[in-house]
């Protein structure tokens, strides 16, 4: 299995039938039957995100990262679910935490940690930084930094596909911040509208930065406010991979079978602060502990253990495959290439560098 | 809708723009037009009527009042390959949709390494001059001129209006069209010899050798008409005008003012920050020695519009100012 | 009674206790008693806004009146149901479609009728035309032509009131179309989560411009919508201006009680098209008749004939009374001054004439 | 919070804007301070840390975001007798808020025939050196600049961070603060002979004679050490801080070309359509005949800000472009 891992394919429905959910499950899983061997991938894929951001810790106290970093620990569970039910043919749009949203999509991890470098060879070509990480090959659309700016975005590639029947889902990360956001809420009103393609993941970490969900929201159950839109919504354990991934089955499938838009609001919780910059003044240490409990690698972990499906040597095993994985990146990122400021106008425009 | 040949020729600024996105729709099915009561309405300045008779809902897509949300649809919907034309009722509201216009069509294409064009056009109003007060008549095309990433254009003639559409849909990066409110309903006659407009070049409208009066959209009639009253006073004025605000056509604005040793700069914008002071600054830069007199503007006044005749009036560029600039230059 | 009414004060109240609605009602009312006098003025008051616009339809085509034009004919019993129930501390907030809130409001149509003259002794000195009136004085804030522009302000009025106890209600006037702007919602969410006494009155005439209600919006019931923000909420017949002032009875005598943001959504139509440039080709006739059967004005007649409190002379004295009151606007604006352009730069600041 | 009788004038920039806030609340009860994480989170620059303790949540309003909506809440509070500071966390953000800023802060009071005042203040980050990327590094107070009807200036000193704020809050229209991200931790003594500023004019920064390099906010740090260095080739520059970008102290700008007849102005927008355009044009316009070479401009690079530190440096105006502009023209 590639390091690189792209995101499981599943073939898009063209029909209203439903695809995966079609595959039965045992009730006894056995630990070297398909169930065990998926779980041990979301574990991998959670895994392999934990690592690479506490890398990325290091490695920006070291100054080898800079600007704003956003990290996701404590969220792995909703992008690895998620992507789950995604194909190559999906699109995804995402906010400026979104390592573990590039990861799971498959975009390798050498490629985003040398773009955090600001290297050439970084998925973006250095420019983006760790807010904005793209890769068009995977139909990733970034990487957005301003808060709910990716959701008219989304909106617009759900409708290219619905004008031209194409039976791909657009999926849209943004938080419980964005909600608060005009932009949100002309989006969901679009979707809704128009009948878009689209998922609507919402993953309400509690928390605007510094500001709780109750302080910030006048009505704090997200999914009955976007039902309100008229479309299929409802709240998931976003600490549980396989309830993510279960909860976006549904939704995906129906959403490729032409039912519209679907909201699901994800409750997670991040264990690290804001961003680098954040003293993390504004939480009670007991609600974060109490949170930390949840852990949703421990937590798969944990129920792997008791189905019989991972033992210490296996884990030990996971747990090395990724940190090589992230050495790999960090080291291919030491020895990238710097763009040269000659080319500081490549890109602005198509044609290159603009007159001016 | 439908003409004789003779008439065929004959046309509206309006109905010129109309033609251009016909053509574009009839040509291309990635081309669709959005916009807020650019269907059943016909436009709120009539621009697209008809069009949803001849190409249907789904392509000529009315839009809830959501400014931010359908602008930055088209953005996406472009990211994904469509040539979606957005309309925005006037520049005013489109501060609405500002941030998905700077911070998503402008900048993804640079922020992903190259990997993301953004082949969306944007259609809006702009100006004043029809008593329409503080909210509905600015002319902040200057403001979009500023944004790295972007193209501006400006068509101020029935050829522009109907030529200058095709290119801006070839074009792979974000287009802004401006039209000006008080020019659809000039009519004349299409040159039969007019082609797809070359964006990368402002046009000398009318030639001259004493004095270069630059401008664009809707102010360039009244430059023209400042032309004739100059030229009755023997002075002999070239009108040049820029069409594309973004790029600007160094070249050409050089190449006149090297001629004429004199400029006046006629802009609608607010004077202050206005793109008639970057063309000042530019002539200023490039034909210093060149430089006769001091590059003249003439701007609106610095004032929210207001709605008294009188008071708009006085407020706007006029010919009058034109022709007085231009003395101050000349003398 | 002068024909240039102050809206009805009602002293704001102070604490809890509901005010007018105290005020009882007899079963049988006489055409001489309390009601019948009420009803009466809440008819010159729509019929002063009636008489008052067809008068301007008439000046526009003779190019007294310039820009943009925005008839409310059809609609008066919102402004004037509502205004019944707005005290001189209160605060309204409107749109471009706002004769009929000023002059329920109490401005004088004189002062209306000059600013649409664009005169000097217009209610926002011949600055603001149609689409701008202004009267600090009645705490009558515009006038705002950037659809759902207005809503963010009345928060704002609202959160002053709020922060300094003051008893006051802001109203703000906002169409169906509006709904759709992130404006809104923006504000909607403030208004609830701050608890700010404010009452949002959506003016539901079916129309965003050509663009009809179920065509901008995803799910129509609007007040349903404005619900899920936590805030009372509910649907009134816009048609019927005694209907619309005892919701906003309820709404306003809540809001002074401290129970926060209401909506109403005032379900109404208006008879002409959206403004003078308007061919209004995306209706049906049919639907235009409909409505007109329940013309706010006739309607109210009706009942007051019915009950017995209008006769013909009566109406007619009405009638007369607002037809002098408009032609004396008119003649006042036909001989008020205009600005002299050397004052161009007044009020750009309030230090009058900028440096530039 | 509390210092020592020694240490009082030991501060940083932050802390200065922080002081300022401080002071305006304790004076006067109807300021208030609004905006996202300005409260438990103590400002997203720690701008405002410790005052939810000391003023309540009331007078320190975290607010949802909402940019559009908090900003015209406080215009609308503004109008009903309050003054409230509005914080936007920076200028890209600010745009989601431009509406609210031009069509009403910037519009009631004309629109209304001078009725309705706009007492509102709101202060924003601008500008890049931080590697934070196309989407948090622009510098658009140029285009603020362009807006009649409110005021805008740059504290790019210790004692105006300190001392802007309370004019900013008597002033009864609404006023524009730009802190230059660069600037907070930027530490010194406060000059105790320090007083409010007044908002009308420029300040000469340092005297010269050969040269005038005329700039603000952010890039004044980098303007006063280009001046170290051409003092060092015995080339002596004077340095205007402009401080107020609308409406900008022409005769300070004026007296200062007077005296050198040669301009460098540093601007840390785009070059095409920024403020530095603006101050050009005027000089030329009024200061025709007494330059000596063209005005130079020193601005960013036509570039949506890259996050690779060489890029972003080399996008940036930097000392040796000042320094390289400043030798065009005075050789
Ligand atoms: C329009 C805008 N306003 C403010 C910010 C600054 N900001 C960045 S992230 C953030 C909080 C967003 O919260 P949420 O949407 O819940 O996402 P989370 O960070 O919790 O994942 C804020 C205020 C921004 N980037 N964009
Ligand atoms: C932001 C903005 N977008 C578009 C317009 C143009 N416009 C003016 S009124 C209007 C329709 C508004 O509909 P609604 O809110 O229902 O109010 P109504 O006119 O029906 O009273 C439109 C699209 C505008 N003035 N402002
Ligand atoms: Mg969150
Ligand atoms: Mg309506």
């Amino acid at each position: 299995m590639s390091p690189t891992r792209e995101p499981r394919t599943r073939k898009p429905t063209k029909a209203a039938k439903p695809t995966s959910g079609t595959r039965k499950r045992t009730d006894t899983p056995s630990s070297r039957g398909p169930d065990a061997r998926h779980r041990r991938e979301l574990l991998r894929a959670m895994l392999r995100i934990r690592r690479f951001e506490e890398r990325c810790v290091e490695l920006y106290s070291a100054a080898k990262i800079r600007g704003f970093v956003h990290l996701y620990i404590g969220e792995e569970a909703v992008a690895v679910g998620v992507n789950e039910m995604l194909t190559p043919d999906d699109a995804v749009v995402s906010t400026y935490r979104e390592h573990g949203h590039a990861l799971a999509r498959g975009i390798p991890a050498e490629a985003v940690m040398a773009e955090m470098y600001g290297r050439t060879t970084g998925c973006s070509g250095g420019r983006g930084g760790s807010m904005h990480l793209f890769d068009a090959s995977r139909r990733f659309y970034g990487g957005n930094a301003i808060v709910a700016g990716g959701l008219p975005l989304a909106a617009g590639l759900a409708l290219a596909d619905r004008m031209r029947d194409a039976h791909r889902v657009t999926c849209c990360f943004f938080g419980d911040g964005a909600f608060a956001e005009g932009e949100f809420h002309e989006t969901a009103n679009l979707a809704a509208l128009w009948n878009l393609p689209l998922l609507l993941a919402c993953e309400n970490n509690q928390y605007a930065m510094g500001t709780a969900l109750e302080r910030h929201e006048a009505q704090t159950d997200l999914a009955m406010r976007a039902a309100s839109y008229g479309m299929v919504a409802w709240a998931v354990d976003g600490m549980d991979a396989e309830a993510v991934e279960s909860a976006a089955r549904r939704a995906t499938e129906s959403i490729r079978a032409g039912a519209g838009p679907h909201f699901l609001e994800l409750r997670t919780y991040r264990f690290r602060a804001h961003s680098m910059y954040d003293p993390d003044r504004y939480r009670d240490k007991a609600e974060v502990e109490q949170w930390k409990t949840r852990d949703p690698i421990e937590r798969l972990t944990a129920r792997m253990r008791e189905q019989g499906e991972l033992g210490d040597k296996d884990l030990a095993e996971l747990e090395h495959q990724v940190a090589d994985e992230v050495e790999q990146a960090v080291e291919a990122a030491e020895r990238a290439p710097e763009e040269p400021v000659e080319s500081l106008l490549r890109h602005v425009t198509s044609a290159s560098a603009e007159v001016s | 809708m439908s003409a004789s040949r003779d008439d065929e020729r004959k046309t509206t600024y309006r109905e010129a723009l109309r033609e251009a996105i016909r053509e574009a729709l009839r040509s291309d099915d990635r081309v669709f037009l959005m916009g807020e009561d650019v269907g059943r309405y016909g436009g709120c300045f009539g621009v697209s009527l008809g069009l949803l008779e001849e190409f249907g809902p789904e392509r000529i897509r009315d839009t809830p009042l959501s400014e931010s949300g359908f602008v930055g649809a088209g953005i996406g919907a472009a990211l994904s390959g469509m040539r979606p034309i957005v309309e925005i009722m006037t520049v005013n509201f489109s501060l609405l949709a500002l941030d998905q216009i700077l911070n998503n069509a402008a900048t993804l294409l640079h922020m992903s390494g190259g990997q993301l064009p953004v082949p969306v056009v944007i259609r809006m109003t702009t100006g004043a001059g029809r008593q329409l007060a503080a909210q509905h008549s600015h002319s902040l095309e200057g403001w979009y001129a500023h944004i790295p990433g972007i193209r501006v254009v400006a068509p101020a003639t029935i050829e522009d209006a109907r030529f200058m559409l095709a290119p801006a849909l070839a074009d792979p990066d974000p287009v802004l069209i401006f039209e000006h409110g008080s020019l659809y309903n000039a009519a004349g006659e299409l040159d039969p010899a007019a082609a797809p407009v070359d964006l990368d070049h402002a046009a000398v409208r009318r030639p001259g050798t004493d004095i270069s009066l630059i401008t664009y959209g809707g102010s360039l009639p009244k430059a023209l008409t400042a032309a004739d009253e100059l030229a009755a006073e023997d002075i002999s004025a070239e009108v040049v005008d820029l069409r594309t605000l973004r790029p600007l056509d160094d070249d050409t604005i050089t190449a006149s003012v090297a001629r004429t040793h004199r400029a006046v700069v006629v802009d609608e914008g607010w004077r202050t920050g206005s793109l008639a002071a970057e063309v000042s600054a530019r002539i200023a830069e490039r034909s210093f020695y060149e430089l006769d007199a001091p590059v003249e503007r003439v701007c609106s006044a610095e004032v929210p519009m207001p709605y008294a005749r009188q008071l708009e009036e006085a407020a706007l560029p006029q010919t009058v100012d034109v022709v007085a600039a231009a003395h101050r230059a000349v003398d």
